[in-house]
């Protein structure tokens, strides 16, 4: 049967498989567990490649070695782990290797707590990690949804041979909901060739490196210029959102990942109130979809970001935004989700403003 | 059609199945459906909850603030969750464990001796599909058949117990159909 | 006409940019010869470390993959782990591997991984700028010992070779040094008996060789060499401290 | 070129050398020194074997093991 | 005599002892390798504690242990050495331990170089590690102002318990001025209690705890707002910015640290050929300063940021900014330095636009 | 009336929130009769690991910072050095010590650090649920080695205690257990060994524990402490690995 | 209750209990067993001597020293 | 008064302590001054070059991409710097080692043999001092005094190599105002 329940964790496992990921290497950390455990069973059954690292250092810096010699490869953890990474991600996106790492986020800062959260987005989209670059951050809002773009991840990572961060909350990697894993688009999963990788030199003329180093200013700018114009085209061939009663929206709520689907009930409950509300859903973070915010500009009262944290998309709402409507803020943090109720309260607020 | 089913009781009880059965089910009936559970280390000894939501619409936010039914299997989950059920929505209480009045008088309730139910049956563990019967004899949500697949489903490799569970879900049926009217505390 | 002696096809035609008499000179050649001996330049994948070495991606004729600082057996595992029939190496001086790459080191060893670790100790961070490295000596000043190191406030030197070889992982583990002919010969046998336990898949080979700083130290190259012989060997004995290739015999 | 190597023993890639002199201390027959006269394109004097001294070369190999910047190809 | 010529570096570790620091843990890293060893010549002399740690991981949670036992505490690296700290960092800030961070940035991502950049800015004022919280991050411009920052640094550091950090590049820690050490205000050397540290208990009746767990979401999401007040306080009394010849200026060039010093002569050329330019120029980049852009937004044609990197502090000027203005953008990166010339080029091509 | 045995003031009175018949709590209590006992609990500051014992900070009677994952030896390190006079402890688990903090424990070893370490090993990822730990032991089935630990794949198990002994700024370092009334006399001894180094100045102490983890070993708290006999004790030989007390006498 | 302290000798702080039976697997003298009566604020059978047996303790403190959880003081 | 000096040659040349030679002095006389290195393990054996202003106003940004003075220790230097100076500056060339010639015609060049001087001062080293002796001869920014506290500051701990350097230094002065105007390659 196509459909199968699963959590999200397990979602995200099965579509790397799928997507021929054989290689994943990881470190034990809530609430992501789900991935290492799939993954450890999963993948003796496929002959793929297990690892529990030493430590998310390490675990990064295998994917580094994995990924550069050609593999396809993943790496989960949770925001503190993902912390932790960060030098290595700035290599992996410096040195031009593939990989989709997923952060499945939790309260923070610091130890925090284990609940879901979404207070990893600046470093997600703005770059934890030292040096200009990017990751293409790609947030999920169902289980299916969750299959899809580990898909796409994949995908994107080899086109651009840039590392794809897939953003998660707590919720989402533990919730259950069905997967229809036929209906993905398969194509995704073809894996090319990979001329560069450093697959040992064999009959090739040329020996393949894989480096981020540069000691010549003029020769590492060039190189980060390269690599931005790989950005600017994934801008243009990678944003993806979605829009819900955006049409005739009054207000409209702007939210990611699982909360965009509290939104979304908010929505359903203004809407008995007679309140337009509509919705952005960014599904890439980065590059962060302004399209959506200049469609609805002329008609909207305002913006409403909506997240759980101290307040930290909205600042790429404002920036799409720039200037032509108020944007307002609601968030909750630490564990603690939005609900419903107090989104049509902020509404009510706005609303009542001037 | 939208349920919005809250679980809860302590850990060993098995509400997680309780809720994946539900799911499975509704699933198999061709409905949206999500599944929510508590998770951590808090869990170890502590209290145990999850949400599912069962619905002919796809399911908006995973979390429940406004339930359609709470079944509480301890006095916390009762004294927890209680406030969240919309109005004329269902309670279920594990009257085995649970002395304690409920509060709301605009809401459906029963009280069941499950785990008494249980102890007849020959083995404790299978309270929750008794509670899984009680509810499926009162809310007529999913398929029977889904059910009975679901069962084989969540006990996939534990396939000895299925018997005994499908006949505590019976016997929660029973019970709820024969005396249901009796145990209504409005 | 014999050739006595001709640089290895193992080496790039790029000039070394080592400093005068720095031995990573001839510890790479040495690598280098061992790979094109044993035939494995074409399936060797490399992995430079950051340190003077760093451009080591330069100069092994293989291909290769440059490392985060001290991240190196981290890298050759994920390579290994694709493709378990390469070769695969790391080269890595005494800050990168015995510094911030402990957990890596000790991890990789531990695992058994089936590569080859390269190791060279010079008791100093060369590239930095002649710091502090965990294998200096006692009373050694550096930039960040200007008094020379005290255990009390600096700790001890750590041998890594002992440390390594109570690992069960360890296939092969051995320390020798360049300071003179003799002991560069020796250290080639050792070089090739690490690559061998790879090839024969025995798991996790090190080779710590005890290496000069000239610049760093504040010598002459061979008053460093002499200074190795002196002074590193005494508090790092050479030899073989782990060896499961003889198990074979 | 076959022709010279032939004539020669010992043969410097002068330009890689950095006068380390660590050739000149391996040497057992001491007859290697820096040509003093000469600086190469990096700057260095580099290791050098008079004429004269040639012929007491016993081709060990010993300046090419211990050279670090493979400046040394000895041919017997 | 009260002036001495000193390196960015050294005057950073002088100023750091003259504020009472008596514990630095570091890394060694170019280039900032001056400061660990002035720091492991002079601490020794003034009775304090010099410690090499054995990475950076390392280090950054040695300042949490010294800072939480009630030490001023410094460290200091570069790039990819604080991209390694990101989860110390949020552990520091999460549990309100303060101490001073001095990023002397380098050309990146990954191993990248080593020459002077400023690529790091998302990483210093958004925050790499995960979780909700902010460093006050102050940007010199000239060595005696490094002096006087990283004085103020140790100061706000312990006002607010939360780290802070000194943002250079390479350059400014490379590069000899005078300072003058006479003129800094002294008060902010003056240590006050600190109550909350890890002292051992001793006669106190209370256990002291240093700590960022806390499971429970209500409590988490608490400790959480709590911190944000002190942002927010912060946000009013910790603004700090420059500016030059901004009444007239028909543009307004955006820069900070030594960039800024280069916009200068910039100005000085541009008024040469009748072109009145101005400068606001953060030192503060968090908070970061809005006020100068909303004094100037009325007369000003547009704002020109420039940054060694490829764009990262413009987006703060755009939230700044609001959409009342155009906001370019001119950079170099990799180790490039942006030259007046060029500059001055970006600025015609603006004027000419409209 | 003679109090034979009662509560030590060591502990604050926040109950254990450790599942039924877990060891750590054994540990918990020696350590803390240790510190009132030797007087120290006024000066003491306790580190915190990442791991199960995560909430160490609510249970032991002095003043206590909660460490990142690994990082206790270097957040004490950073007390130490503003606090030398004081009494400093991190209390880890094998996850947190032999896996992501084994570069922080191998250095401050390695610098004779004046602190004591209290290492449980209890061979399993307790907090996360139950995945493979570096001490995990062969063919043992864990989330993570759902087929059992294999050393082709996964490596082999560490002796922390053998290790740290090749280190020279190791002063005391002891392993022990908890499994029966003698042994965990036995671990108070050693425990009570460590601290006194520490106060005695002479450099960094650790006490391994075999522990136990009823929950993810999946056995009774009785099974599981013959597991710690049974199986653990063969692999990780009981004793005192370094003893620089002894030089005293 | 220094009076109900004399007369017992070994002290179960009954809520602590988690009914994990190592004191019980510690007495030489078995006179230990779980409480299957009661439950504690926890919800486990605490530990407990019957009256019967405490006699028969020998005040040796092995439950007290085994128990995980500080529930037991013994007194002699 | 604004004086954007690069010194630049090969490294062991004493490149980095003629800028600061220069730059002490400044600060001494009450100036403004900026000193910048190349730094980096480039310069080992490499090149080496420092930028040093010295100004009545504060300085703006320390690099030098308008250089009044430079002072060629070797070619490299020549061939990379000869073109920063702006119309009217001041080029100096360390004719020993430098044999190409020049190519600007709009600046002021000098030719020094510096080497050989400091050959006859029997110390090659000094060579560095010498030149500082010809642009003090030439450019009269800073005083005498302050340059020769400069050179006390400079050797610090070497004090025993600060009377030969004065002595270099007066014979870079003594040689420049006997024979500049010969050397004018204008
Ligand atoms: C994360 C990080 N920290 C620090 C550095 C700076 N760094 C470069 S090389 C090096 C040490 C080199 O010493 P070693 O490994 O002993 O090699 P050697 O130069 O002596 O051969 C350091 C600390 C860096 N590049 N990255
Ligand atoms: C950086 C980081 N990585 C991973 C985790 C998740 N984590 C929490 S505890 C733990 C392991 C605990 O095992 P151990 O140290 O053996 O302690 P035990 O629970 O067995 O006592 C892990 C991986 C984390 N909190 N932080
Ligand atoms: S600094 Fe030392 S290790 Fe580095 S190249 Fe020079 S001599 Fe060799
Ligand atoms: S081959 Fe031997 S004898 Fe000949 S020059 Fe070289 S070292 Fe001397
Ligand atoms: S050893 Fe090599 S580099 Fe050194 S002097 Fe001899 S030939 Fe030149
Ligand atoms: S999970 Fe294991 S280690 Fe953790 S408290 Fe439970 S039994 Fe103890
Ligand atoms: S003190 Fe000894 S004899 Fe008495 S109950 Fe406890 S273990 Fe048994
Ligand atoms: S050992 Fe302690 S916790 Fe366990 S059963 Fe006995 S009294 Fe209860
Ligand atoms: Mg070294
Ligand atoms: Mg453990």
């Amino acid at each position: 049967m196509a459909k199968v329940l699963m959590k999200g964790n397990e979602a995200l496992a099965e579509a790397a498989i799928q997507a021929g990921c054989r290689h994943y290497f990881g470190y034990p950390i809530t609430p992501q567990n789900e991935v290492t455990a799939y993954m450890a069973k999963r993948m003796p059954e496929v002959g793929g490649v297990f690892l529990q690292a030493e430590s998310e250092v390490s675990a990064i810096n295998m994917v580094y070695g994995a990924g550069g010699a050609g593999a396809r490869v993943l790496i989960t953890s949770s925001s503190p782990g993902i912390s932790l990474m960060q030098e290595g991600i700035s290599y992996i996106a410096g040195a031009e290797v593939p990989c989709v790492i997923a952060n499945i986020m939790r309260g923070g800062p610091g130890l925090g707590g284990i609940q879901p959260s979404q207070s990893d987005y600046f470093q997600a989209t703005k770059g934890g990690g030292h040096g200009d670059y990017k990751l293409i951050v790609l947030a999920p809002s169902t289980i299916q949804e969750m299959a899809e773009l580990v898909q796409q991840a994949f995908h994107i990572a080899d086109k651009y041979r840039n590392p794809v961060m897939i953003l998660g909350d707590g919720m989402l990697g533990q919730m259950m909901e069905p997967v229809d894993f036929d209906i993905l688009k398969k194509e995704e999963n073809k894996i090319e060739e990979k001329p560069w990788a450093t697959t040992g030199k064999g009959t090739r003329n040329k020996r393949n490196i894989i480096n981020s180093l540069e000691l010549d200013p003029q020769i590492l700018e060039k190189h980060n210029i390269e690599i931005f114009k790989k950005y600017q085209k994934a801008a243009k061939e990678e944003v993806r959102y979605e829009m819900t009663n955006c049409e005739e929206a009054e207000i409209i709520l702007v939210a990611y990942g699982t909360i965009a689907r509290v939104a979304k009930n908010a929505i359903e409950i203004a809407k008995r109130e007679n309140i337009k509300v509509g919705l952005i859903r960014p599904i890439s973070l980065w590059p962060f979809p302004e399209e959506p915010f200049k469609k609805t500009k002329d008609h909207v009262k305002a913006y409403l970001t909506i997240e759980m944290s101290m307040g930290q998309m909205i600042e790429d709402v404002k920036i799409a935004v720039n200037g032509q409507k108020e944007v307002y803020f609601y968030g909750r943090v630490g564990g603690m989700v939005p609900e419903p109720m107090a989104i049509l309260e902020e509404i009510k607020k706005i609303r009542g403003k001037k | 059609m939208e349920e919005r089913i809250i679980f809860a009781g302590f850990g060993g009880q098995g509400i997680m199945s309780m809720g994946l059965i539900m799911s499975y089910a509704g699933m198999m009936d061709g409905k949206n459906v999500s599944w929510l559970p508590s998770y951590g280390p808090e869990m170890r000894g502590g209290t145990a909850n999850c949400h599912v939501t069962i619905s002919d619409e796809p399911v908006g936010s995973p979390i429940i603030n406004e339930a359609t039914v709470v079944v509480a299997m301890n006095r916390p989950s009762l004294e927890k969750y209680e406030q969240d059920i919309v109005k004329g929505g269902l309670l279920l209480i594990n009257s085995s464990l649970i002395t304690i009045e409920h509060k709301r008088r605009d809401i459906e309730v029963y009280r069941i001796p499950t785990n008494d139910i249980a102890n007849q049956l020959g083995n404790l563990k299978v309270a929750n599909s008794i509670m899984i019967g009680v509810l499926m004899g009162l809310k007529n949500m999913i398929s029977e058949a889904a059910i009975k697949i679901s069962f084989g489903k969540v006990f996939e490799g534990k396939e000895n117990l299925i018997p005994l569970n499908i006949k505590a879900y019976e016997r929660g049926k029973e019970f709820i159909s024969s005396i249901s009217s009796q145990l209504v505390a409005r | 006409m014999t050739v006595v002696f001709q640089k290895t096809k193992g080496l790039t035609d790029t000039p070394f940019h080592y400093c005068p008499g720095c031995t990573h000179g001839i510890v790479h050649r040495l690598v280098a010869e061992t790979m094109e001996e044993l035939g494995v330049l074409d399936k060797a994948i490399g992995v430079a470390p950051v340190g003077c070495a760093v451009f080591a991606y330069e100069y092994f004729n293989c291909d290769m993959q440059e490392a985060a600082h001290g991240r190196a057996p981290a890298v050759a595992t994920g390579i290994k782990r694709v493709h378990p029939d390469k070769i695969v190496f790391t080269y890595q001086g005494d800050g990168d591997l015995a510094a911030i790459g402990t957990a890596e080191t000790v991890h990789a060893a531990a695992r058994g991984e089936n590569i080859t670790v390269i190791f060279i100790n010079n008791a100093i961070y060369g590239m930095t700028g002649g710091q502090m490295a965990p294998t200096s000596l006692i009373g050694q000043e550096t930039l960040t010992t200007p008094y020379g190191r005290k255990p009390e406030t600096n700790g001890y030197p750590i041998k890594m070779c002992e440390m390594l070889s109570t690992l069960e992982g360890a296939a092969y583990i051995e320390r020798v040094s360049v300071y003179d002919v003799k002991h560069v010969l020796n250290a080639k046998k050792a070089i090739k008996n690490a690559f061998k336990a790879q090839i024969n898949k025995k798991g996790f080979s090190m080779i710590e060789v005890l290496s000069s700083c000239p610049t760093n130290w504040g010598m002459s190259p061979n008053e460093a060499l002499k200074w190795i012989k002196d002074k590193m060997e005494q508090y790092y004995p050479l030899g073989v401290y782990k060896n499961t290739l003889e198990e074979e015999k | 070129m076959m022709e010279m190597m032939k004539l020669k023993q010992v043969i410097f890639n002068e330009n890689l050398c950095k006068s380390c002199e660590l050739c000149v201390e391996a040497c057992p027959k001491h007859i290697i020194e820096m040509d003093k006269d000469k600086l190469n394109v990096k700057g260095y004097h580099p290791a050098m074997i008079k004429e004269e001294n040639m012929e007491k070369c016993i081709s060990c190999g010993f300046c090419a093991i211990m050279c670090p910047d493979t400046v040394i190809t000895v041919i017997k």
